[in-house]
């Protein structure tokens, strides 16, 4: 990273009510950062748009729309429609590209919001999807949710005597979007910051869908102390846990290789969500990475 | 000139979105509305109109995408039905309190269980509180200009607010009859270009559309909408007259029609095409030498109630008839919204018609003569089989 | 007011014949109104259409229990369904048939339209061909009318071919 | 009243929401150590840590002392202290 010099201008303003380490907020100051003014942003209801909007205070410096929770991408379609409209009759929205961005966490993603993200990919539409993926509902206090992964405790995948935590594996919303035949697709982590720059600028420049799913440490959701958060986004990386790559026209191309892969231990004993796992039930999940990275070549 | 085609009610709602100029529809089909998105379809794919089509994967989708393309300034035009109109209920809400001109043709439709594809008014009697204008056609010359007036009504800075054309379902959205279509530079010169000053997802002027409301400012943002309604009540008439002296057709005072009301004692009170059946109705009692009146409520929201009183002012019995049931209570919608602001008159409720039940004109007839005997506040449904 | 039911089975074009109908009254100067039987049946099920023509604007929204005129476009179903249902004293029937139909109290007129249109179209669609026959039958519209909104419905050459078989129809029925 | 539709036209309005009073730690950066590896610039979730005049400076208004620059700061040049006031 040394030498990178991150562009200065703050599209995302400070003052916003995010908690103290929020990993959401850093999603949206570096994605801005990549995309630049010339970006309309939607977002789904979640802690994002929350956090960021309690009227009459905005942190947003580039337009920016809610509308619902399962509904972003459609709302992403609906302004990506107007502005080539507007541009074609009635010479609105300049010269310019203008990158319609849509923001969802991985329940307005991977559950509710499913079926119009799938649709606005299908149907094509120029926009990048960042689905900001904190593996829980965490806007209302930690749910469990499709991108939940395996064993963690959620408030409603709680570890009981009878249960051990999430009892289904996390969604793979990467292969999912990869059946979508879209032209690119990104897995990030707001732990490689310029990384994941480089991936909102390259699917702001094609044409075409675009869905990149970055993993976010939620501070309280995953209970970790706040400075932990860019140490454990590394950790979910450094482990084979999280894999950082892209499929760009169907190519798979792998950003990220540890020189080492790091055993699972360490990143869950830092989180309240897995404290309850025992010694076996580690060595399941360790496996289960295990088996995952030999596909992906890791 | 004008051009007359024989044409269905969809088609009557596509002809006047094609005139508006829309510049982005996004709609999902569903039967009976079905036909207005295919010719809308048609009307881009031959390129006799200049918009975005987004064929969207549900009516959730529909509404979101259109919201969309509205909050970023552009004309914006939608059509469904029932189920569909049911789908989008959330985002309805999020449509109105957001500010956005958006255009919608309903085709009126029962809704499940049982699935029933034929003509009530349930489907948008039940989003009566979405904060959106519904205007109900009688016939398929009304679906176009009430479309055409819609996108002045919505746009205009005093309301601001989407705008739901109904028309019912199978009743006009299949049927042909003859349609005057105005020339579309008269349209354009009538309705505007849409210039949105409140709202535009501009990068050179960023703006936050959808922020959360907390208690100290959501009631605001609901009263603000009542007083939009408010002002529509006045452009709707304003809107009206001006469509009126230009195209030289008119419905009423555009809020509500009175037919026959005068010296009439006895007096429906119905939306939509069963006004046309009514009237033959009307007018062959009076070669009998019997008056009877018809108040045709074409606005229900707002629901101009001060207009209302004043035109049942001389009635004596009135009959609501109702397309809709608000179960638990025995009482059509309607009727429950008009006859909250009567007072010491004698009204009688007809649920009629529910799931396409077909309304003859000797059904109009028997309630006619059923509501000068019937008890006032009675509930009868019409037709009801044992 | 003059009402018209159609006889069909779906997809042989009952609904297109009633709106041709209707847009031929309009082309005469009249006002007019068609619309399908509200339903959901599908290709080969028995199905209605029907056809309003006045001299008046319509505003009558029920559907049509008393026709002045019934139209059969396929024989087979009169074993099925009763076309003369509602039908108005002294009023007409027009039936697609090769055979002798008789209906106590109505006066019926029949047709080989189906003969007509596969010599005409090459293929059995007999809905425009009754039209002709109608129009011929009834003077309700004038064959000039029909026409125009024969060729206005078809797209393409179909148009002209249609507005053929209905053309020719109509001179059997006349006679000429 | 609020703004039709409940639209912000201010953009960045929320800066007039001083986060700072959120602070237990505060986070003080020692500008000798600094070597501008821009690792608290890009981690910060709030952007308060800024470049001025050459050097990285806290802005205290905002800094809701998450302490991920300290944290992230591969020279230790950000010490944390306990915020007293």
């Amino acid at each position: 990273m040394a030498g990178m010099q991150f562009p200065r201008d703050e599209l995302f303003a400070p003052g916003h009510r995010g908690c103290a380490g929020c990993g959401a907020a850093i999603v949206a100051r570096l994605a801005l950062k990549a995309a630049g003014k010339n970006t309309i942003a939607a977002n789904a209801t979640g802690c994002l748009e929350v956090m960021t909007t309690p009227y009459p205070e905005t942190a947003w410096r580039v337009p920016w729309i809610h509308v619902g929770f399962e509904n972003a991408a459609a709302v992403a379609s609906g302004i990506e429609g107007a502005v080539a409209a507007l541009k074609r009759k009635r010479q609105k929205y300049g010269s310019e590209k203008v990158n319609v961005i849509a923001f969802g966490g991985d329940g307005g993603t991977a559950d509710i919001g499913f079926q119009a993200l799938s649709g606005a990919m299908e149907r094509g539409h120029d926009m990048v999807y960042i689905m900001y993926d904190n593996e829980a509902y965490m806007n209302t206090g930690a749910q469990r949710s499709g991108s939940t992964p395996f064993m963690a405790s959620t408030t409603t995948s709680p570890a009981g005597s009878h249960i051990r935590g999430e009892n289904r594996p996390k969604k793979d919303m990467p292969m999912i979007m990869a059946a979508h035949g879209i032209p690119y697709i990104a897995t990030a982590s707001i732990s490689y910051p310029e990384d994941f720059m480089n991936k909102v600028k390259k699917a702001c420049e094609i044409d075409g869908p675009a869905f990149i799913q970055i993993m976010q440490p939620c501070t309280t959701g995953w209970g970790y102390p706040a400075e932990n958060t860019i140490e454990i986004g590394r950790l979910a990386v450094e482990t084979g846990l999280w894999p950082l790559f892209e499929i760009e026209n169907g190519e798979f191309k792998l950003n990220y290789r540890p020189l080492k892969r790091k055993s699972i231990d360490e990143y869950l004993k830092m989180q309240k969500r897995y404290r309850h796992l025992t010694p076996a039930d580690i060595s399941k999940i360790q496996e289960a990475i295990d088996l995952k990275c030999q596909e992906y070549g890791l | 000139m004008c051009e007359i085609k024989v044409i269905t009610g969809t088609s009557a709602a596509a002809e006047a979105a094609k005139l508006a100029d829309v510049d982005v529809i996004a709609a999902y089909p569903i039967t009976p509305q079905t036909t207005c998105v295919e010719k809308l379809a048609e009307f881009v794919s031959n390129g006799e109109l200049d918009a975005e089509y987004i064929k969207v994967e549900s009516e959730h989708s529909a509404m979101s995408a259109c919201i969309g393309s509205s909050a970023a300034g552009a004309r914006t035009f939608t059509a469904t039905s029932s189920q569909g109109l049911a789908l989008m209920h959330e985002v309805l809400f999020s449509a109105a309190g957001m500010r956005v001109p958006i255009v919608m043709m309903n085709a009126n439709r029962a809704l499940s269980s049982p699935i029933n594809i034929w003509n009530d008014q349930q489907d948008s009697l039940a989003e009566r509180d979405s904060g959106w204008i519904q205007i109900y056609a009688e016939d398929n010359q009304e679906v176009l200009d009430s479309v055409i007036q819609a996108f002045k009504i919505a746009e205009n800075e005093n309301v601001l607010l989407p705008v739901m054309v109904n028309l019912d379902g199978f009743i006009l959205t299949h049927t042909v009859e003859p349609v005057t279509l105005p020339k579309q530079e008269n349209v354009l010169e009538f309705i505007g270009t849409y210039e949105p000053k409140h709202a535009y997802l501009d990068p050179k002027k960023p703006i936050t559309q959808g922020a959360l409301g907390d208690p100290n400012y959501y009631m605001e943002t609901k009263y603000a909408i009542e007083m939009a309604m408010k002002n529509a009540e006045k452009v709707i008439v304003d809107v009206h007259d001006e469509f009126k002296e230009k195209f030289k057709r008119g419905y009423g005072n555009g809020l509500i029609e009175c037919y026959n009301l005068e010296k009439a004692e006895t007096v429906i009170v119905a939306m939509g095409s069963i006004c046309g059946t009514i009237k033959d109705v009307i007018d062959a009692k009076k070669k009998e030498g019997k008056e009877i009146g018809l108040l045709k409520i074409r606005c229900f929201r707002p629901l101009p109630i001060e207009m209302i009183k004043d035109a049942l002012k001389n009635a004596k019995n009135i009959a609501v008839l109702d397309k809709s049931i608000s179960l638990g209570m025995n009482k059509g919608i309607v009727y429950v919204d008009v006859v909250s602001s009567l007072k010491n008159k004698k009204t009688v409720n007809y649920i009629v018609g529910l799931g396409g039940r077909d309304i003859t004109f000797e059904d109009i007839l028997e309630i006619y003569t059923d509501v000068e005997t019937s008890e006032d506040g009675k509930t009868i449904w019409l037709g009801l089989k044992e | 007011m003059i009402e018209i039911r159609f006889h069909g089975r779906g997809g042989q074009g009952a609904v297109t014949a009633a709106q041709i109908l209707a847009k031929a009254a309009f082309y005469d100067g009249k006002f007019c109104q068609a619309f399908p039987f509200f339903g959901v049946e599908r290709r080969g099920a028995p199905v209605m259409a029907f056809t309003r023509i006045d001299d008046e604007k319509i505003r009558l929204r029920s559907q049509i229990y008393e026709p002045n005129y019934v139209v059969v476009q396929d024989p087979t179903l009169m074993d099925s369904v009763d076309v003369t249902s509602g039908l108005k004293k002294g009023g007409k029937i027009l039936v697609n048939t090769l055979k002798n139909v008789k209906f106590e109290g109505f006066e019926v007129v029949t047709i080989d339209a189906t003969g007509i249109s596969l010599e005409v179209l090459g293929v059995p669609i007999v809905n425009t061909t009754l039209c002709g026959a109608f129009a011929g039958v009834t003077g309700e519209v004038t064959l000039e009318s029909l026409k125009k909104a024969i060729i206005e419905t078809f797209p393409g050459k179909l148009g002209p071919k249609n507005a053929e078989a209905a053309e020719k129809a109509y001179n059997i029925v006349k006679g000429l | 009243m609020v703004n039709t539709g409940t639209i912000i036209y201010e953009p960045g309005s929320s800066a007039n929401n001083k986060t700072g009073s959120w602070r237990v730690f505060k986070p003080i950066l020692d500008k000798e150590k600094c070597v501008m590896c821009e690792n608290c610039y890009i981690f910060c979730p709030e952007g308060c840590i800024q470049e001025k005049n050459g050097k990285f400076e806290i802005d205290y208004d905002y800094c809701k002392g998450c302490l991920i620059c300290e944290r992230e700061c591969p020279v230790k040049a950000i010490k944390a202290e306990r915020e007293e006031k």
